[in-house]
């Protein structure tokens, strides 16, 4: 499997995600700049956490405007896969390449910790490789991460199984309208969630929740 | 010209730091306070006379990047 | 031109004396431009007059030292060629006038000081002291400080990892903010600050200059007045956005030849950081201030060399390597410009729309600035024992200091932190050193900082030794060899003999620990005239300590771990209660004298217990401090969400057994098959060890004394901070 | 009653958001941009007739909790 990861100004895990790729793909990612046009010939792309443009204006909005987003976009619409974390999910729906908005946390601070999730669907290629059902633990590090979209969309997100990560019951740390976490597109190729599966890679930080979601994608995709 | 753009949320969207503010004011002893909306205004100049076209040049700035329309909407407000 | 009056010269700072002596070293009285100028170089803040004469007492060498003070911040060796690099800085004053933007700012040089030097920032740590918590500012300043270290080193990703808070009225009106940054680098691409040769480019890179900050370097040196808030300085906003842009593009040119030089613009911007390159590289500069990057219209020269814009740097080139540096900083949308040249005139040349506006030999910017051996005198170390009623209920007492403001959890904090990003946090917020693994290899850094204020006021001197120790002793428990300090010094007004006689002891307490230990200094900071209408703050020398951990597979935290394990106490525990946080919490009472360090003895145990733990049989420890013993024992326990039952010291009276603080001591837990054996070891190296329990159940349980559930005593200690903060105002945004 | 209060940055104090907008606008073609400044737009439903008071009570909650008066200034508009 060929993976790149865009890199906005500001940024910041992209060496993290770059790192656990490299560690479950056996390839180093090939790292692409915003201002770039075009996208390299990958499998995956990954647009990962940070403070792009410092998350000024409004979380993803202005990298979401970036060059190397058209690109995203139209190969993202002919099927190539797209992971988006935490900044990168805030890009997705800024791009309209997911529904709802990421609005500021309920308690309006900054939330640094690890979660418990649910695992709702396993029919993608990010989450093959987990249980349906299965409780894992990813950490968040996000200030604007309260998933919001009316009540249609989210009726139909639940209805299409799209909702793929849910906050497990009680450790909602976000406000995020009925514990969503993660989401799929309609095509079920692009995926962008809050908690950071990269972060759990290594057994040494506390766990290894986020491998499967890697496995995943390269069973999926090799 | 100068343009003002204020960009709030649509009525219905929850406005979490709205309501904060509202709290803190009552917390402060401002009893007199009711619903506390809180929403963005942004400052731009323009190198354009016109207008009319400085609006629809405005009004094109909102919605590709200004305001996140699912949730937002903007009032534009010329001056000069 | 502006008249150079007595008044003017005053409202610089300036004495009439320094003013003489600059009228002297130029031949001639300056103008305006060069008023300011020395007036931000020959202040505290710049020129260290009131501490230079004290600081050279401190060990700054070792084996292991690759650049001690003198530069933006300390080098380490940590092995295969990498290099660790780390400095403190305090922010108080801004952080006190605005606490977001303060706090943020603060953040942001003291990064910019370790990316300077070329290492890539990897952890962020922060020391806080807040007044009272029921001073009517406290939350407000609370929050904000809180949120705007978050909002700049999350948005920077690099992750905040610990730190220590405390309230004590005397911050009443001058909290403190120390922030510390910790930087990995290769020890052959370290980048200095000697602009050597003449005829270099000098480049300006970063942020626009603005009119912000201008004299923020002499207001770190004045004392506050409370209408200093009315006057309302202009503090300076943080854009972390483009410092994370300054710091990829800075490493980017670095990865090329073509620095010779390299400086960050903190405290009087430019002028100080182009002053500080020609003098340490024993060169001159001119340069053009036409060519500044200016976000404001029509600002003076005055302003353009004073203003402490932030995100900033400037950088001396070898010839011809401008068009280079500058696609650089262009792809990351930075500005940059070249601003000057290097000379061989030993002299700081200012142009300004075609004329010279300031012409002055650079060292009477440096090496010329006033020294001074101000007055001291040493205090008396208060060495009274405190009475204290034997008959208070012990565990009521054990919740109550768990939930105290001094010693509740400060999960509240840190979770508005970003502490896990970079993926090489392996002990995250909460345990005694952070650690921080460097990045693809299986070592790690370990991280603290340390102060106890209120011992260094009883006893400035043994308070000063208990910093350093609390700090190599926390290295320690983690598994770490400690390997430097860095230290800032935040006190009351020099000027007053009793406060430079604590600045005098608290250095000399400093000194000999790091002799002690191998400890030396490597980077540090002054912050002075820390009052608030002639009342000091506590003595406060906060040291921030890093040490390597060979290898991250055998490290040890506090938590308990294994039902069954022994529990062992190593080092005397005598029940020293004075100024002990029991005293002030269950007493009422700030009083007694502070603990003595036996430095030796702390040695003894550390490297007892650092063996083993590198040897791979211990990983469970912590060290005893603030609290005393029981307290220790019950964060072992909340941290694993497992109990202990222990055994009261045979002799000892139950109070100052379980609450005092007595120094060099480490609890730790292993298996009981082990115990035996380890307890024998220690007493053939001469170390007092004792059995005091063992781990399991759900409740601390004291022999003869009483019992709680960790749930109870969970529910206090997490209590507090949400509690007290649920009445904050709004929390500040960006 | 309802009062709008503008809470802006000072001039002359740097304005990082505005800064990042106004690059963005370029970007995105927006060429006759000149600077932009982003400040915060509060709504308060007041339950208050008079005008007088009801300014004088904003401005209170302005110096006391809206804006941040080191660096931020405060305009307040009332209607109704
Ligand atoms: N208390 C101290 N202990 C040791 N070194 C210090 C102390 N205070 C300042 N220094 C050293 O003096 C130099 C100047 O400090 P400072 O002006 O804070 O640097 P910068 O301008 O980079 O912020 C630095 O090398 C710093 O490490
Ligand atoms: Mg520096």
């Amino acid at each position: 499997m060929k993976s790149a990861v865009v890199v906005f100004p500001a940024s910041n895990c992209d060496r993290d995600a770059a790192v656990a790729l490299e560690q479950l793909t056996g390839k180093k990612p090939a790292m692409v700049w915003h201002h770039d046009s075009e996208l390299p010939d990958v499998d995956l792309v990954v647009l990962p956490g940070g403070f792009a443009y410092g998350d000024y204006l409004r979380c993803g909005a202005m990298a979401a405007q970036s060059p190397i987003m058209r690109d995203v976009k139209t190969k993202a619409e002919k099927g190539l896969s797209v992971l988006g974390i935490c900044n990168g999910f805030q890009v997705l729906t800024e791009a309209g390449m997911l529904p709802g908005v990421l609005m500021r946390n309920a308690e309006l601070k900054f939330v640094c910790r690890p979660v418990s999730l649910d695992v709702e669907e396993t029919q993608s290629a990010f989450t093959r490789k987990y249980e349906k059902g299965q409780r894992v633990s990813f950490p968040v590090a996000h200030g604007d991460g309260n998933y919001t979209a009316d009540e249609a969309t989210l009726d139909r997100l639940e209805g299409e199984g799209r909702v793929v990560f849910r906050y497990a019951p009680g450790d909602n740390p976000n406000g995020s309208a009925r514990n969503i976490a993660g989401i799929l597109s309609r095509k079920r190729n692009v995926l962008g969630l809050m908690p950071h599966p990269e972060r759990v890679c290594d057994a040494a930080l506390g766990g290894t929740d986020g491998r499967p979601l890697f496995e995943s994608l390269v069973e999926a995709l090799s | 010209m100068k343009a003002r753009v204020f960009v709030t949320l649509k009525n219905g969207v929850l406005d979490p730091q709205g309501k904060a503010i509202g709290h803190a004011l009552h917390g402060l002893g401002f009893r007199a306070v009711g619903e506390v909306r809180q929403g963005k205004v942004i400052d731009i100049e323009l190198a354009e006379r016109d207008e009319a076209k400085a609006r629809a040049i405005v009004k094109e700035m909102c919605e590709k990047l200004l305001a996140n329309t699912v949730i937002e909407k903007y009032e534009i407000e010329l001056d000069g | 031109m502006t008249e150079i009056t007595p008044q003017l010269v005053r409202e610089h700072g300036l004495s009439p004396a320094e003013y003489a002596r600059i009228v002297e070293l130029l031949g001639r009285a300056p103008n305006f431009v060069e008023l300011g100028i020395f007036s931000v170089m020959w202040s505290e803040h710049c020129s260290y007059k009131s501490t230079r004469a004290h600081l050279r007492r401190l060990p700054t060498r070792a084996p292991w030292v690759l650049q001690g003070p003198g530069e933006n911040a300390g080098v380490i060796d940590i092995g295969d060629g990498d290099v660790a690099v780390f400095k403190m800085e305090s922010h108080n004053h801004p952080s006190f006038i605005e606490p977001y933007q303060g706090a943020a700012t603060g953040v942001g040089g003291i990064m910019r000081d370790v990316f300077t030097m070329g290492a890539r920032p990897v952890a962020m740590m922060n020391a806080l002291r807040f007044g009272a918590p029921e001073h009517e500012k406290m939350r407000h300043l609370v929050s904000g400080v809180v949120a705007g270290i978050g909002g700049y080193g999350n948005c920077m990703g690099v992750p905040t990892v610990g730190g220590e808070v405390n309230f004590h009225p005397s911050y009443n009106g001058n909290i403190l903010v120390n922030a510390m940054c910790v930087g990995l680098a290769r020890a052959d691409r370290i980048f200095k600050s000697a602009a050597k040769g003449a005829g270099n480019p000098v480049v300006y890179i970063g942020s626009k200059t603005g009119r912000d900050g201008i004299h923020g370097a002499t207001m770190a040196s004045a004392e506050f007045s409370e209408d200093s808030q009315e006057k309302r300085p202009t503090v300076q906003v943080g854009d972390p956005f483009t410092e994370k842009l300054l710091l990829e593009a800075c490493l980017e040119l670095m990865a090329t030849d073509a620095i010779v030089a390299i400086q960050d613009m903190g405290a009087a911007g430019l002028t100080s950081s182009s002053a500080e390159m020609a003098s340490k590289g024993g060169s001159g500069i001119v340069l053009d201030l036409d060519r500044v990057p200016q976000r404001e219209e029509k600002m003076t020269a005055y302003e353009m060399l004073l203003s402490e814009s932030q995100e900033r740097m400037l950088a001396v080139l070898k010839p011809g390597r401008e068009a280079e540096a500058e696609r650089i900083f262009k792809k990351w949308e930075l500005d940059f410009a070249v601003i000057g040249t290097t000379t061989d005139t030993s002299r700081f040349v200012v142009r300004h729309e075609g004329k010279t506006v300031a012409d002055i030999p650079v060292h009477a910017l440096s090496e010329e600035a006033p020294v001074y051996q101000r007055p001291f005198e040493k205090r008396a170390a208060i060495a009274e024992e405190p009475a204290f009623d034997r008959t208070k209920p012990l565990i009521e007492s054990l919740v109550k200091l768990i939930g105290s403001p001094d010693l509740c959890s400060r999960r509240w904090i840190w979770e508005q932190y970003d502490w896990s990003v970079m993926a090489d946090t392996v002990q995250a917020p909460g345990g005694d050193a952070a650690v921080v693994r460097v990045h693809g290899t299986n070592k790690a850094l370990a991280i603290t900082t340390d102060v106890t204020p209120r011992y260094c006021r009883a006893d400035p001197f043994e308070g000063a030794k208990q910093a350093v120790a609390e700090a190599w002793r926390n290295l320690t428990a983690a598994g770490a060899r400690p390997l430097a300090i860095t230290d800032n010094l935040n006190f009351g007004n020099p000027e007053k003999p009793d406060i430079m006689g604590e600045i005098a002891s608290c250095i000399d307490g400093i000194a000999e620990v790091c002799r002690a230990l191998d400890f030396p200094v490597v980077s540090g900071n002054c912050s002075l005239y820390n009052e608030t209408n002639g009342e000091a703050i506590l003595p406060t020398p906060a040291i921030g300590a890093v040490g390597l951990i060979v290898d991250v597979r055998r490290m040890a935290t506090p938590a308990l771990k294994r039902e069954s394990d022994a529990i062992i106490l190593i080092g005397e525990t005598k029940g020293h209660l004075g100024q002990s946080l029991y005293l002030r919490e269950i007493e009422g009472k700030e009083n007694g004298g502070a603990p003595v360090v036996d430095l030796a003895a702390e040695r003894r145990h550390g490297d007892f217990v650092r063996g083993l733990i590198e040897s791979g049989k211990l990983d469970t420890v912590h060290d005893v401090s603030d609290g005393g013993l029981l307290v220790a024992l019950t964060e072992m326990a909340m941290g694993g969400g497992m109990g202990a039952r222990i055994a009261r010291g045979d002799s000892a009276d139950a109070i100052p057994f379980c609450f005092g603080e007595d120094q060099g001591r480490y609890l730790f837990a292993l298996p009981a098959t082990e115990a035996d054996r380890v307890l024998r070891e220690a007493a053939r190296a001469g170390i007092p060890a004792i059995l005091l329990g063992q781990t399991g159940g759900d409740r601390i349980a004291i022999a003869g004394v009483g019992e709680v559930s960790i749930d109870a005593l969970k529910r206090a200690h997490e209590a507090w901070f949400p509690g007290y903060m649920s009445n904050a105002e709004l929390p500040p945004t960006n």
